[in-house]
């Protein structure tokens, strides 16, 4: 498909993207385009975009950690039929025309790597280094996957859901203190407030 | 003959006392002056509550502040040749000083090799820079001592030449004798001599390429690579502190008055001003001479401020490819204007 | 192609007529700059307002507002009277070395116990005395400016 | 130009004689505390003599930890917590953010909220590029034009003080338009913080002292011989790299690329009804970008002449329920960042607190490219270089 989409809204661009390159779907709401990729087509669809759709912009690659329960934030919207995955999400974008997909795969915990797309787009190398040690995808033919922020000797990848605040845990939370009940009443509905509406997930702190 | 030692040595020592009063007394008024105007400049206001009015005694706070810091030396540092090298290159700039007339009878030392010494004294400072840059044992130094040394010695040549043009109008190699000729009438114009410094009698090539030269000798903007805050941090100077930093700090401006004494001196007519008679110049030659000496470092200053600095290729190529041609020209020019006159 | 040293001189120039103008400098110990009445200094608390009602300290994304306090009984003019409590602030502590002055604090107090003041000139040697306490937070609401007419 | 294969040996052309000069490279560390790195940012360079064979930025030192800060907070909280990545320029960065959000809730911003942000935007481009454009010169040695330029520049960061209480952080920006009032309670819900008497007065005047300050530039910096010689040449970006690192802002358009999201993302500001041109430059070099930068201001001078002139009336901010609560759903939005093009993908799971939030900011890739550039350049034409790219490392390191 050469010619500009049929109708430049966002769905039309959408639609013809993703079947030229036999996507598994593509979703447009928000007039975010998301195609929606499997693994082995990851780096076809990139070229694809980049030659073909004149996406040669490289915006960010980035990825988002679907967990169950989740030691920072609030937990993911409907939890029981949520499948635990990592999204790896890139966008491509034209340089001087407002088109822009979101090219996006899904990899499995467990078994979490990805071909890089540093073949097809230069710019891409800080990216990649940077999910990588972020979420601890494996990025393979990266030319040098190490530590882009984190020291080397850093453990742990921060951004994925079960890597909890360091900074909360050491400071109790201001907001967790009530006023104080009178010496005589004992007021078990204070007691209850104090308890249970804490907007931030911090950890439950006795009212000094 | 001890009758006639003993005056002699005291009297040198007197002279020589005067001297270093004089240039540090200006030294510390250039600090000054380089501190207030830069600020007027862009608009601020400078030096200000040290000493009451108008900051004076700012310089002598600096001096006193860098006294009472720690002089520290640095481990992998070659330790002997690191705490000599501030003495050698502030022995090199002060020396100048010798030569350089005050007054018609006022001069520490009448050379009559007086250019000649004068050139070869102002090089040891180039020695000074490179030893601090390669003892200080740290890369940047290492990169700013090579970049002077570098430096300084393609700018060595357009200095010597230019004051070859000048030895060769003025006749002789004494300073003395140089503005003894600025002082003598050039032509008649009814009865008064006019009598021009040489800046106006056919020097003004020599004036021009000796300021640019002059300016890359003392490390200051549009040559300051060496010392570049934004690439080196503090080049050659980078690991000094306290008492070391504050002999490097001197030795800069002590350059910058002995550079425009020698400029002044030799293009400007020194101590002379027409209309005033010999031993009226006795008292007045010294505030002559340090009136030009202000004017030309407030061109240096002036300089400093407004231009930013260039690469060193491009220095190089200034310094060899246009600075000694023209300074070749000069001479041949002088020369032949010597002859046909 | 304009002369070769036209831009150098140029910028000559401009330095020199430079150097005679009246610098800006505003020597600040002496001569003080008059401040934005909508400027973000400092935070100043009024006690009779605050309820105690913890918002400011739970909105606050720094955590730096530590307040305890505690129910007081309000006496009754009728006898027999429900027994009425009203809270009475013990500790209102805001650590100016944490906040970063974002306002969130100010906007969702509803009970306009948080005032902006656009005072500056607190600055400590230590650190930890940048914890004003409730007293301090009164002090600075004698700087509470007027709010400034609009545009019309 | 002099290129150098990776063994050290120096291929001298422009004195037409090759000559094999087998030395050994030095790595040289510059940064990360280094006057001229604009921050932390530190480059780990094989250095020949004085010619850079390798260069390895090491970024990191600033790294603040955005993105998972933005998943404890609720959105009120993150705009204070986002206009700190590219601090000199505050206020653009809340604007894509903000946007998102509502576009996320489906709230329709108030149209004087809009050309208030679009003022204020704009006043903020003006001052990140005085600054950028002062700071220049002073990596190549003028020290004089930074204290003019920032002398002028204190009248824009008055006129935004006096409106939002604020100089670099306003924390101006409320979803659904600005912030409305001083406070919650009775007498400050009163106080409404609509712009102050004589604001318009105090932009024209901000506006003509910007201008002086770039007809002085323009004297003393853009028309100076020994600037042109340091920067002219000096660290060329070429077209297609500019699309394929990802390059964005007005180093995109010094090389050529013709990307102004102002005009591209036409749904973002109301920048319609406001003639302005995009800038570009052709031969993507150092001094190129400190021009395209000159001429910007000069633009964005013409767009907040023209926005005074048409504030429309109405409320400050759009009806919002009191406790923000954004439906499920993801969304990217990206804005014309004074530095470049400045984005947040935001993943929202339907409460007070996003799931996660992607910063896309433009300083991050404007630098991955210098590895490329600075290969075969003097160490000063790196330092060009750097100053021209104008980063900031809160925007590299989020």
């Amino acid at each position: 498909m050469t010619d500009s989409p049929s109708e430049n809204t966002p769905e039309g661009f959408a639609a013809d993207f993703a079947a030229e390159i036999g996507a598994e779907r593509w979703t447009a709401d928000n007039d975010t385009v998301h195609v929606y990729v499997t693994r082995d087509k990851w780096v076809a669809a990139a070229t694809a975009a980049r030659d073909e759709a004149g996406l040669g912009f490289f915006s960010f690659l980035s990825a988002v950690d679907w967990a169950k329960e989740v030691a920072v934030g609030e937990p993911a919207d409907d939890v029981d039929n949520l499948v635990e995955r990592y999204e790896v999400l890139c966008r491509l974008s034209s340089a001087t025309e407002a088109s822009a997909i979101i090219l996006a795969t899904s990899l499995d915990k467990d078994d979490a790597w990805l071909d890089s797309l540093t073949s097809v787009y230069a710019g891409a190398a800080w990216h990649e280094r940077e999910t990588a040690e972020m979420f601890g995808i494996e990025f393979r033919g990266h030319p040098n996957l190490i530590h882009l922020y984190l020291p080397d000797s850093f453990e742990g990848h921060p951004l994925r859901k079960s890597f909890a605040l360091g900074a909360r845990e050491v400071k109790p939370w201001p907001g967790t203190v009530d006023v104080e009940e009178l010496p005589s009443t004992t007021n078990v509905e204070a007691a209850a407030l104090s308890g249970d509406d804490t907007a931030q997930s911090a950890p439950e702190g006795e009212g000094s | 003959m001890i009758a006639f030692a003993v005056p002699f040595a005291l009297w040198l020592t007197a002279k020589l006392l005067v001297a270093l009063g004089l240039m540090l007394g200006v030294v510390l008024v250039v600090i000054w002056m380089e501190l207030k105007w830069s600020a007027h400049i862009q608009s601020r206001v400078g030096p200000w509550y040290v000493g009451g009015r108008w900051g004076w005694a700012h310089p002598l706070a600096e001096a006193l502040k860098f006294l009472q810091k720690e002089d520290l030396v640095p481990d992998d540092a070659d330790d002997k040749v690191f705490r000599l090298a501030p003495y050698v290159m502030l022995a090199g700039t002060i020396a100048t000083f010798v030569v350089i007339p005050i007054g018609p009878s006022v001069v520490a030392r009448d050379l009559d090799i007086g250019i000649f010494y004068l050139l070869a004294v102002s090089s040891l400072s180039t020695l000074g820079v490179l030893m601090a840059g390669w003892s200080s044992g740290n890369k940047y130094s290492l990169i700013g001592g090579i970049r002077a040394g570098a430096q300084l010695i393609a700018y060595e040549l357009p200095l010597v030449l230019a004051l070859v043009a000048v030895a060769v109008q003025a006749g002789t190699l004494s300073l003395t004798g140089i503005v003894a000729a600025q002082a003598t009438p050039l032509f008649h114009i009814g009865s008064t001599g006019i009598s021009l410094p040489f800046v106006l009698s056919g020097q003004i090539i020599g004036f021009v390429v000796f300021i640019i030269a002059s300016l890359a000798e003392l490390n200051r903007t549009p040559f300051d690579l060496p010392m570049a805050e934004s690439e080196l941090t503090m080049g050659y100077v980078t690991e000094y502190s306290g008492l070391r930093f504050s002999m490097f700090f001197l030795g800069e401006y002590a350059g910058m008055v002995s550079m425009a004494a020698v400029v002044s001196t030799v293009y400007l007519g020194g101590y002379w001003l027409p209309g005033l008679s010999n031993d009226l110049l006795d008292w007045l030659g010294p505030f002559v001479l340090v009136g030009k000496i202000f004017f030309i470092v407030f061109l240096f200053i002036w300089f400093r401020w407004t231009w930013p600095r260039i690469r060193e290729d491009q220095l190089q190529q200034l310094a060899w490819k246009w600075l000694i041609p023209l300074t070749l020209f000069n001479i041949v020019a002088t020369a032949t204007l010597k002859v046909v006159f | 192609m304009p002369i070769p040293g036209i831009g150098l001189a140029k910028g000559l120039w401009l330095t020199l007529k430079a150097l005679f103008r009246k610098p800006v400098t505003v020597m600040w110990p002496d001569e003080k700059e008059e401040l934005a009445p909508r400027a973000r200094g400092v935070i100043a608390l009024s006690t009779d307002n605050c309820t105690s009602c913890m918002l400011c300290a739970r909105e606050c994304p720094d955590w730096c507002i530590y307040i305890e306090a505690h129910k007081v009984e309000i006496p009754t003019d009728k006898p027999g009277g429900r027994v009425r409590t009203r809270n009475e602030l013990d500790r209102f502590d805001i650590d100016y070395g944490l906040c970063m002055y974002c306002g969130i604090c100010v906007e969702v107090c509803p009970f306009d116990a948080l005032y902006w003041s656009p005072a500056h000139e607190y600055g400590e040697y230590k650190i930890a005395d940048l914890l004003h306490d409730k007293e301090k937070l009164v002090e600075w609401l004698g700087t509470v400016p007027e709010p400034p007419a609009l545009e019309k | 130009m002099t290129q150098l294969d990776g063994r050290g040996i120096v291929e001298v052309s422009d004195g037409g004689v090759s000559v094999e000069l087998k030395g050994e490279t030095m790595t040289l560390n510059i940064g990360p505390q280094h006057p001229s790195t604009h921050g932390v940012l530190r480059l780990v360079a094989e250095v020949d003599g004085e010619r850079i064979a390798k260069l390895e930025p090491a970024i990191g030192y600033m790294h603040r930890g955005k993105e998972k800060l933005a998943e404890v907070r609720t959105y009120a909280q993150i705009t204070a917590l986002i206009n700190r990545i590219d601090w000199v320029s505050g206020f653009a960065n809340e604007v894509a953010f903000i946007r998102a959000v509502e576009q996320l809730m489906g709230v329709e911003p108030a149209p004087r909220a809009q050309m208030i942000r679009l003022i204020l935007t704009e006043l903020t481009r003006i001052s990140n590029h005085l600054v950028f454009a002062s700071s220049y010169p002073l990596e190549l040695g003028a020290f004089t034009p930074l204290m003019w330029a920032f002398r002028e520049r204190e009248h824009i960061m008055d006129v935004i003080e006096s409106a939002t209480g604020g100089r670099f952080h306003p924390n101006f920006n409320r979803v659904g338009g600005v912030k409305p009032a001083a406070g919650g309670g009775k007498t400050q819900k009163k106080v409404s913080l609509d712009l102050p008497a004589g604001f318009y007065a105090a932009v024209e005047n901000a506006m003509d002292r910007a201008e002086l300050a770039c007809d002085e530039l323009d004297d003393l910096v853009t028309g100076n011989e020994m600037i042109q010689m340091r920067a002219k040449g000096v660290g060329i970006i070429s077209y297609d790299d500019v699309i394929a690192y990802g390059i964005s802002g007005p180093n995109a358009r010094a090389s050529g690329v013709p990307t102004d999201l102002r005009k591209l993302e036409t749904g973002l500001l109301p920048y319609e009804g406001i003639d302005f041109d995009v800038i570009t430059r052709e031969n993507g070099d150092a001094f190129d970008r400190y021009l395209v930068r000159i001429l910007e201001i000069r633009e964005s001078i013409k767009i907040v002449r023209q926005a005074i002139g048409s504030v429309p009336d109405g409320p400050l901010q759009a009806k919002v329920p009191r406790v923000l609560k954004v439906p499920p759903g993801s969304i990217y939005v990206r804005a014309e960042n004074p530095k470049g093009e400045m984005g947040y993908y935001i993943v929202s799971q339907g409460g007070r607190i996003p799931y996660r939030v992607k910063i896309r900011s433009a300083s991050f890739s404007n630098i991955s490219i210098l590895s490329k550039v600075a290969v075969g350049q003097l160490i000063p034409d790196l330092v060009a270089t750097m100053g021209s790219l104008d980063f900031v490392l809160g925007d590299v390191d989020r």
